[in-house]
């Protein structure tokens, strides 16, 4: 969509990038070549049940993963962990993980994101009581005006204050909201304000951004047109790791897909490869994820059961697996 | 390909159960968002109202329940004008709400949150919320932990428990399926479909605009607080304007991409 | 017509008063904290009383004065530490509890018989044991002196409409003050900053020229701390200003709205609390001092009471405003008195006694206080938009 | 008419003339201050050439009469003093300086420890030097058992921290319904004192019947408040820091209501004493058993009634998400009506049983415990009641405790402060306090 | 002490028909009018406590006050010009800007003496203020050592703790208790006498127990659970208490009794030595004592008061506390305005000490007696009913009496003797 000028990487090119995916081994876990986010033996229980249980997970530089599970299958988790803003239990005995060659198994949720790796919220986090602008205006990152004692001195920080504001103009208007730039982010709707929560975090040009649900509630027009943004954002050299449950956007921008369930990695691969996955069928897409619900045949008891049956498969692995931890 | 613009009269001689005739609401003083939205739900429909966003869809939905001001315009619940009266009346009368944002009560347990859905027939609960273990299993088993635990997901489930925990005769729904995975999406449109087959009369707002527009009786478009366009779910589904202005052919495109592999 | 200029000049010592300038800068500290912030400090009074103590026991004990203030502002500084490290990470509400629980324990701390060598104990240390070398700086001499030397004759002397002309003006600068600042008067930028610091000076002058007591003596509470504790507050505002309309006082109101949001954009939130509890608690060390300048330094009269003045203050005025702060003390402590004079002077004493009617006059200024609040909300300069989302 | 002419020890010039009013009226004070006719019972009175000695000679049990004594100047000249019925003696000297004051042992009962058996004191002439000699009884211990002590305090800290409880869970429900913490809780407590005063001490009711009324009056109080004021208020969407002026604006306005209606100083709900019971070393008023009775029962009702009840989760889910309170049917204004009428009730309960336990009240009872109800809320955890229970045993048991086990009395207070800041600092959210989630 | 209290005689509670009493009816309340100044009149200001937590104290402060002002303008104003009376509030120690703006305004309207204020906390707060503005300050109240000689400009007609400890401190020892604890106001008022009581038993040979200098014991004012103090000072086991407090005696009391604590072993001062009657059960304080210093003001002077208060302030006195000493506070300033022939606060300075018999003079007991003398070019000595001897060089009473009571079983203090304390 958005012809964005492409930057010159190497995986501007769908075909370098197949080439490159396509060597990827496919497990669960599975080394990648540059891989700028790093996870090892990471734990969160919560009481007796395990949220996130990931062994060692890679990511890769430069492309867009998506991070898809049912629900409750501890994606949110696994991010609040590695962004910082949750500390995993297993913290003393050998959680390890990596940004981009940088340790971060202590670092605080601020320093995660100075490092580069900045995240959204799926449940989202509007400054209300702040204009849109403003809200932008304080995703930038290095503001010299930030400092208490330069802050006081208008002419250190003003140059750098047009620019960042020119910067937030654009995505402003890429991401529709611009109408809405002096109005408070408290008086957004639900979808404005999921915009506003991705604009934000694009305003402090992170190597890596991690997306929570980041379409769900908007509208499919935009979101066409926003994912063409992040595609030339990934062009431009961005990583990109997103959860989300809209297959559609999955297959349209992602490169390469990894399955949380119940807390774990359960596959890897191209979104083909992982959607056609019978497991990932049965306990993720359901067997009718591409018929057409309209048709009032559906509506018959056998086939209710069928995904009633479905979702209890989704939940079934976990409920067992809370059960191994309560025997344990 | 028939898009029927708003001013076209629908003559229908069914009653409507809800209607909302030009409503103008807002929610501070001189600013209207909906400038003028009416929409009419008849027995036994099922309409999706889908728009851009900061359309004014959740606000439209929020008006008819009594959560926002409504400034001229008139709600009526069968024969009932039911403008700008107290929401808790509107449950008495069989209403159902589940909000865009914040739909459970984060520091009240599961079974509590789904309690409260039932807070004015306290004596059915019982009854009731076995119904909703056999329906939401994953949320029987947590039923004693703090919603406010809970992941995007299973909140979402959670509201929509609890709104069917009343049985309503009307049921407003804010982008229910929102932060569900795949499948459940599917099980909460089918649910939903079903029970408005039961006569349950339901106004759905989504933003899964293509399974909302498969699966409804008649749908409506919402761009900047008026209904732009109206019709059963397929004619607008393949509407070009509202393809174009709204729908986008995203989906189109990759199920066309996958196809062709 | 004399009663009347009685209250009004009441009103006007009220209104300079150097205790009105001293819990205006404090207030402007709990504008930092409260106002841009977000954090709910109850224990602004600890903040003064540090200040104050630090000053008063240093001169008391012998140091220079100079030494004195800055071992004051130390004393505020270690206590925004000592306060904020642990408590920073809380939620709002319970830093709230700490604050005032912390300043409580000062106050006894400051009130105990164990350290009254060093404290003075509950009556504290005289003024006159460390106010000389303040005095001693004054630029007006020793002995009385007339400030603005018509006044006397032409204004206070006169008759009541003079001065109820003056107050009218007074009221209309006011009124031109909160319309330029709040952007009703179609300036902007660096026009209604210059515009609201013309209109400021006026006001400030006439207040002076009005003042009705000429011959202030220049030692304990006459002109020269006046002017000195005035003076501060001019710079208190100029400093709050340049420091919140910079990107540092944006993060600080975001840090307000939501901390973790802040922290997903990579600043640092405790460092940034951290810098404004002890920017806002120096301020309010600042005030402390010269509250207690021209009285006595006493632990009790700088507790719970006095923090919620300055709160009192801080939301009259508009919180989250730069001149709020000011303009809030300035009016809560002027129609305290205007209050209390006017119903002692025309509440007839056969419906009640003197006694009774002081009791009556604040139970009219509970009252006062709640309907200012409840009719106005965002205060006089605040913006009623920003209270629609207030969580 | 007696009282005009007492006898007035005024000196130099005062002349002859008072000299002799006060011979007149020796016997009228000699009845006062020491025994009928004995030896020394002519009263000592220091003159411009004279000083004198006296004191008295008892154990803690009583006086002594006839104990003798010597008294001894610098120069050895020893004079005796015997005492009187009352155990006092006196001695006139003309001389000033040190004289050493001895107790004669031998006349003594014989079961007493003399302690302290001569005393060194300065005669000052035109004054009376006090010597003080110390016997006691065989059976005297001059300590109490810190243990007692110690049993003796936590029963007063808890129920010190049974009546604070009653307060702060009305703090804390209204916290936890409307977000507000509600700075004129106090003068509700002292309304409770107060109405208990009118009603009782002044109006003669029954105290039973009173206190229901007083409870009666209170949670009224608590209906009206939020009729006309807070309900409006939250229709108008006021802010909570607004909100909290209001109620501190509430609070001055309340407690000058009292002072100009009821005066400043102390008033008294009952004017009887308690009488006391004794369990062990433990000693307790019937007020206090009965005061902390009523407060667990009432505590135990409430909390059932939160836990249990429909309208208990109607309250939290109002506190929660009041607009989807109000969607799931629920009639929020009601429900926070209900709470503002039990919290004041219960507020007003907590003034009238403190009031009686603490013997008085006064304008700024509330007031002074304010603090101690904020900390306890805080302690158990923001808008939890039982935390609130928990935090207010614990800060009541701080209050009374900590001084015996050695800090000093006057930072009791500041001791049940300090232990609340630190236990914030191990556990943020207080004691029944949840974490909150985040993302 | 332990004697036959009932067998004292009853104070007297009807007025009797005295030379001097005036019917109720001749009291005026003569307020100042705004524009009045000591240049044409005698402006009495007053800065007592008329709220806040002193605000008992208030009335029989301003009745004093009142009262003075109202008899000498009976006896024809001070050198032909009237007197009027202005009080403002000082509120308490936790609002000083109550005190700071009464300050401002007593200064403003130049009155020819202040009186006040009660508490040494709000004096120290104002004192400066006024010195430095060349106004006469008058305590009737302020107790505490440290003012002693503070500024020429500070007066007090409450003699200071010297006078009252050493006289309760001898009582106690006299009555031969050796050990004594102390529940002690943590105020300079409390800690003032404290200290001083502390030493004088001591020197008598005997102990503290509780609440000594420097244990830290104190409460702070206003506290109102008393249990923890209380179960302390009985588990110190002294043989006597003494409760150093106000308004809080009320309290302590029947918490003292509920402990089982013996009250005819208990010692009141002057803050609290009053009539308990419609407070405690009967028989409560039976045999307690107390002290108060300046001789027991007789009825006639408590009923004037309490006549003036009527008038004055709408309502009878219930306490008298400091009444006498504002009384003579004003009447002394008023005498030394005669004396110096001029209404100005200066004069009224100048000649302070001197009225007070400080020179010798004659003594004389009325306004109009005293004024009388000095128009005959005598010098004077004012003896008025708070029995204060002259000022001396620190302008401190010299000496006073101090009145000793015994509670009846009705809860009232009863004068048993008086002794004359000095510095
Ligand atoms: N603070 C918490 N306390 C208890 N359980 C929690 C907490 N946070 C998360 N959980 C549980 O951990 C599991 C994983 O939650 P998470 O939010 O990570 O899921 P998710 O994969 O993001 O799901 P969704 O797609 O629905 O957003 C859920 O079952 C959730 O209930
Ligand atoms: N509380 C509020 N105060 C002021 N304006 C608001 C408020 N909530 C929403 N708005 C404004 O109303 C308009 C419509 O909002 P609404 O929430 O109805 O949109 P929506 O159609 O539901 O959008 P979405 O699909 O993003 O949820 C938006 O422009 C929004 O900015
Ligand atoms: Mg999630
Ligand atoms: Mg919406």
């Amino acid at each position: 969509m958005s012809e964005h000028t492409i930057a010159p990487t190497g995986l501007a090119d769908p075909a370098a990038r197949q080439a490159m995916t396509a060597g990827f081994d496919p497990d669960p876990g599975a080394a990648k070549p540059d891989p700028i986010l790093v996870v090892d033996n990471i734990v969160r229980q919560f009481g007796g049940m395990t949220a996130v249980d990931v062994g060692h997970l890679e990511v890769q530089r430069g492309l867009i993963t998506a991070l898809i599970g049912p629900n409750g299958a501890g994606k949110t988790t696994f991010f609040n962990l590695i962004t910082g803003f949750d500390r995993p239990t297993s913290a003393k005995t050998g959680a390890h993980w990596s940004f981009d060659g940088r340790k971060l198994d202590k670092t605080s949720a601020s320093s995660v994101a100075q490092a580069g790796m900045v995240r959204t919220f799926q449940l989202t986090k509007a400054l209300s009581r702040m204009t849109v602008i403003e809200n932008m205006m304080l995703g930038a990152q290095n503001q010299a005006g930030e400092n208490l004692f330069k802050s006081m001195f208008h002419p250190v920080w003003r140059q750098q204050e047009r620019e960042i504001e020119a910067k937030a103009d654009e995505l402003l208007q890429r991401f529709k909201l611009y109408e809405k730039k002096h109005d408070y982010a408290g008086s957004l709707s639900g979808g404005q304000r999921k915009l506003l929560e991705m604009a934000r975090a694009l305003m402090s040009d992170p190597k890596m951004i991690m997306l929570d649900e980041p379409m769900a509630g908007v509208n499919p027009a935009l979101t066409q047109s926003l994912l063409g943004h992040i595609q030339s954002l990934r062009d431009e050299g961005m990583t990109v790791l997103f959860v989300e449950h809209d297959m559609h956007v999955v297959r349209h921008i992602s490169d390469w897909v990894a399955v949380m369930a119940e807390g774990r990695l359960v596959a890897e691969g191209s979104a083909d490869t992982v959607m056609s996955n019978p497991a990932v069928i049965d306990a993720y897409l359901g067997a009718h994820h591409d018929t057409d619900l309209g048709d009032d045949a559906l509506l018959t008891d056998e086939a209710l059961e069928e995904i009633a049956e479905e979702v209890a498969a989704e939940d079934a692995e976990r409920q067992a697996d809370e059960e191994a931890e309560g025997l344990r | 390909m028939t898009s029927l613009q708003k001013d076209e009269p629908v003559t229908d001689t069914r009653k409507p159960v809800v209607e909302a005739k030009d409503v103008v609401a807002g929610y501070i003083p001189g600013v209207n968002i909906l400038n003028g939205c009416s929409l009419v739900a008849y027995p036994g429909e099922m309409i999706g109202i889908i728009g851009p966003n900061g359309a004014g869809k959740s606000t439209l939905l929020k008006a008819m329940f009594g959560l926002v001001k409504v400034h001229s315009g008139t709600v009526m619940l069968g024969e009932r004008d039911i403008t700008n009266l107290r929401t808790n009346q509107l449950v008495e009368m069989g209403v159902g709400f589940v909000p865009q944002t914040n739909n459970v009560f984060p520091s009240l347990s599961i079974e509590e949150n789904l309690r409260m859905g039932l807070y004015l027939r306290p004596k059915k609960a019982r009854e009731r919320l076995a119904a909703m273990w056999d329906l939401f299993p994953v949320l029987h088993d947590r039923r004693n932990q703090s919603a406010g635990a809970l992941s995007g997901g299973e909140r979402q489930s959670l509201a929509m428990a609890r709104a069917l925990m009343m049985e309503p005769s009307v049921l407003l729904l804010d982008e229910p399926s929102a932060g569900l995975s795949p499948v459940r999406q599917d099980e909460t449109f089918l649910r939903t479909r079903r029970i408005n087959k039961t006569g349950v009369c339901v106004v759905m707002v989504e933003q899964n605009a293509r399974r909302c527009l498969q699966i409804c009786d008649r749908g409506y478009v919402l761009d900047q607080g008026r209904d732009a366009y109206s019709g059963t779910g397929r004619e607008l589904a393949n509407d070009p304007k509202v393809i174009e202005l709204y729908l986008g052919t995203l989906a189109k495109d990759v199920d066309e991409e996958r196809d062709s592999h | 017509m004399d009663t009347l200029q009685g209250i009004l000049n009441g009103m006007m010592r009220e209104a300079i008063s150097p205790q009105t300038a001293a819990v205006a800068i404090a207030v402007i500290g709990l504008n930092i904290h409260l106002g841009f912030t977000g954090l709910l400090n109850f224990g602004q009074a600890g903040f003064m009383l540090l200040g104050a103590y630090g000053m008063a026991i240093s001169v008391w004990h012998g140091l220079p004065f100079a030494l004195g203030i800055l071992l004051g502002l130390a004393a505020a500084l270690i206590f925004a530490l000592v306060l904020g490290v642990p408590t920073l990470k809380l939620r709002g509400d319970y830093l709230a509890i700490v604050t005032i629980s912390a300043a409580e324990i000062l106050r006894y701390i400051g009130r105990s018989s164990l350290l009254s060598d060093f404290t003075g104990a509950a009556q504290g240390i005289p003024g006159s044991q460390y106010r000389e070398p303040f005095t001693n700086l004054s630029i007006f001499g020793s002995g009385s002196f007339t400030l603005i030397p018509f006044n006397y004759a032409d204004v206070a002397d006169g008759a009541a409409w003079v001065r109820i002309i003056g107050w009218l003006l007074l009221v209309a600068l006011i009124v031109a003050l909160v319309l330029v600042l709040r952007g009703r008067a179609g300036l902007a930028g660096g026009a209604k900053i210059g515009a609201a610091t013309v209109i400021s000076v006026v006001g400030v002058f006439l207040l002076f020229f009005l003042f009705p007591v000429p011959g202030q003596s220049t030692g304990v509470n006459g002109w020269w701390v006046r002017v000195v504790a005035w003076t501060l507050v001019a710079i208190s505002t100029f400093v709050v200003f340049l420091l919140v309309r910079s990107p540092w006082g944006r993060l600080l109101r975001g840090v307000r709205e939501d901390e973790d949001a802040i922290r997903s954009l990579g600043k640092n939130v405790f460092s940034i609390k951290m810098q404004a509890l002890v920017i806002g608690g120096l301020f309010g060390a600042i005030g402390g001092m010269i509250y207690v300048l021209p009285a006595s330094t006493q632990p009790d009269s700088m507790g719970r009471t006095l923090t919620f003045f300055c709160y009192t203050a801080l939301l009259i005025g508009g919180a989250a405003t730069i001149f709020g702060p000011v303009l809030g003390a300035v009016i809560f402590y002027t129609a305290r008195i205007g209050i209390k004079y006017t119903l002692s002077a025309y509440v007839p004493s056969d419906w009640m006694n003197n006694q009774q009617t002081e009791q009556f006059s604040y139970i009219v200024v509970g009252v006062a206080l709640m309907l200012i609040v409840i009719f106005r909300p965002q205060g006089i300069l605040g913006n009623k938009r920003e209270l629609r989302f207030d969580v | 008419m007696k009282s005009r002419h007492v006898v007035r020890e005024r000196s130099v010039h005062r002349g002859v003339a008072g000299l002799i009013l006060t011979l007149l009226l020796a016997p009228l004070l000699a009845l006062i201050s020491s025994g009928p006719a004995h030896a020394v019972d002519t009263l000592c009175l220091p003159g411009p050439d004279k000083a004198c000695i006296a004191g008295t000679i008892r154990t803690e049990d009583g006086p002594l009469a006839d104990v003798k004594l010597t008294v001894t100047d610098e120069a050895g000249t020893v004079t005796e003093v015997t005492t009187g019925e009352t155990g006092k003696w006196n001695v006139q000297v003309d001389k000033e300086g040190p004289y050493v004051v001895k107790i004669d042992e031998a006349s003594l009962p014989k079961d007493l420890d003399v302690v302290k058996d001569n005393v060194t004191v300065k005669a000052k002439f035109g004054a009376t030097m006090p010597a003080l000699l110390t016997v006691r009884t065989a059976s005297y211990s001059d300590s109490t058992s810190k243990f007692d002590q110690l049993l003796q305090s936590t029963v007063n800290g808890l129920r010190l921290g049974l009546l604070l409880a009653l307060a702060s869970v009305g703090l804390s429900l209204i916290y936890g319904t409307t977000g507000l913490s509600n700075f004129a809780h106090a003068e509700q407590v002292t309304l409770g004192g107060m109405l208990g005063y009118l009603l009782i001490n002044v109006h003669g009711l029954n105290i039973w019947l009173g206190g229901l009324l007083v409870v009666i009056l209170c949670a009224f109080s608590g209906y009206f408040q939020d009729r006309v004021l807070w309900q409006p208020l939250r229709r108008r969407g006021l802010g909570l820091t607004q909100m909290i002026i209001v109620t501190i604006g509430l609070s001055l306005a309340l407690q000058y209501v009292y002072q100009y209606l009821v005066g400043a100083g102390t008033v008294r709900v009952v004017q009887d004493n308690p009488s006391v019971r004794e369990f062990g070393s433990v000693t307790i008023t019937n007020q206090s058993l009965v005061a902390m009775a009523i407060s667990i029962v009432v505590l135990l009702a409430v909390g059932y009634a939160l836990l249990r009840t429909r309208v208990g989760r109607a309250t939290r889910a109002v506190s929660d998400n009041p607009a989807l309170a109000s969607a799931s049917g629920i009639d929020t204004d009601k429900v926070i009506r209900l709470v503002w009428t039990v919290a004041m009730g219960l507020a007003g309960l907590s003034g009238l049983l403190y009031a009686l336990v603490v013997n008085g009240v006064k304008w700024d009872s509330g007031l002074q415990i304010l603090l101690l109800l904020f900390a306890a809320v805080t302690l158990g955890g923001l808008g939890t009641a039982f935390g609130a229970l928990i935090g207010a045993l614990i800060i009541g048991l701080v209050v009374e405790v900590s001084p015996v086990v050695g800090m000093p009395g006057d930072f009791k207070y500041a001791t049940a402060l300090l232990i609340l800041i630190l236990l914030l600092l191990v556990r943020p959210q207080g004691l029944l306090g949840k974490p909150q989630r985040v993302g | 002490s332990d004697s036959e209290g009932d067998a004292k005689p009853e104070a007297s509670d009807t007025p009797t028909a005295s030379d001097s009493a005036p019917a109720a009816d001749a009291f005026t309340d003569d307020k100042c009018a705004a524009n009045q100044t000591s240049a044409d009149s005698f402006r009495v200001g007053g800065i007592l406590p008329l709220t806040g937590s002193l605000a008992f104290l208030g009335p029989p402060e301003i009745a004093g006050v009142g009262l003075a002002v109202s008899d000498i303008n009976a006896a024809g104003g001070v050198n032909g010009s009237k007197a009027c009376h202005d009080v403002q509030d000082s509120g308490d120690s936790s609002d000083m800007s109550v005190s700071t703006a009464s300050a401002g305004t007593l200064v403003a309207s130049k009155p020819s003496v202040v009186i006040g204020a009660a508490s040494s906390s709000v004096s120290l707060n104002v004192v400066d203020t006024f010195a430095d503005n060349k106004i006469t300050e008058v305590s009737p109240a302020n107790t505490a050592v440290d003012l002693s000689g503070y500024s020429p400009w500070y007066f007090r007609t409450a003699p200071p703790d010297g006078v009252q400890g050493n006289a309760l401190g001898t009582l106690i020892s006299t009555d031969g208790y050796t050990k004594v604890g102390f529940l002690v106001f943590a105020d300079t008022y409390g800690t003032g006498l404290r200290d001083v009581v502390e030493k004088t038993v001591k020197a008598a040979g005997g102990s503290c127990t509780y609440g000594c200098k420097g244990d830290g014991d104190e409460f702070p004012p206003g506290q109102t659970t008393f249990s923890s103090e209380v179960s302390g000072v009985i588990a110190s086991k002294p043989d006597a208490i003494v409760i150093l407090a106000f308004d809080e005696t009320k309290s302590i009391v029947p918490e003292l009794k509920s402990q089982g604590w013996d009250m005819s072993k208990t010692y009141f001062t002057d803050g609290n030595t009053s009539d308990f009657s419609k407070d405690f059960a009967k028989g409560t304080l039976k045999g307690a004592q107390g002290t108060i210093p300046g001789a027991d003001p007789d009825a006639t002077f408590k009923e004037r008061l309490s006549g003036w208060a009527e008038v004055g302030e709408g309502a009878a006195l219930k306490d008298y506390s400091y009444g006498a000493e504002s009384y003579d506070a004003t009447i002394l300033a008023a005498l030394a305005a005669v004396k110096g022939g001029a209404t100005d606060s200066q004069t009224v300075r100048d000649n302070y000490a001197a009225v007070s018999g400080a020179t010798d003079g004659k003594e004389c007991k009325t306004y109009a007696d005293c004024v009388a003398l000095l128009k005959d070019g005598s010098e004077i000595h004012y003896t008025g009913p708070s029995g204060i001897g002259p000022i001396d060089d620190e302008n401190d009473p010299s000496s006073a009496f101090v009145g000793i009571y015994t509670f009846n079983a009705d809860n009232k203090n009863e004068l048993t003797s008086t002794v004359e304390g000095s510095k």
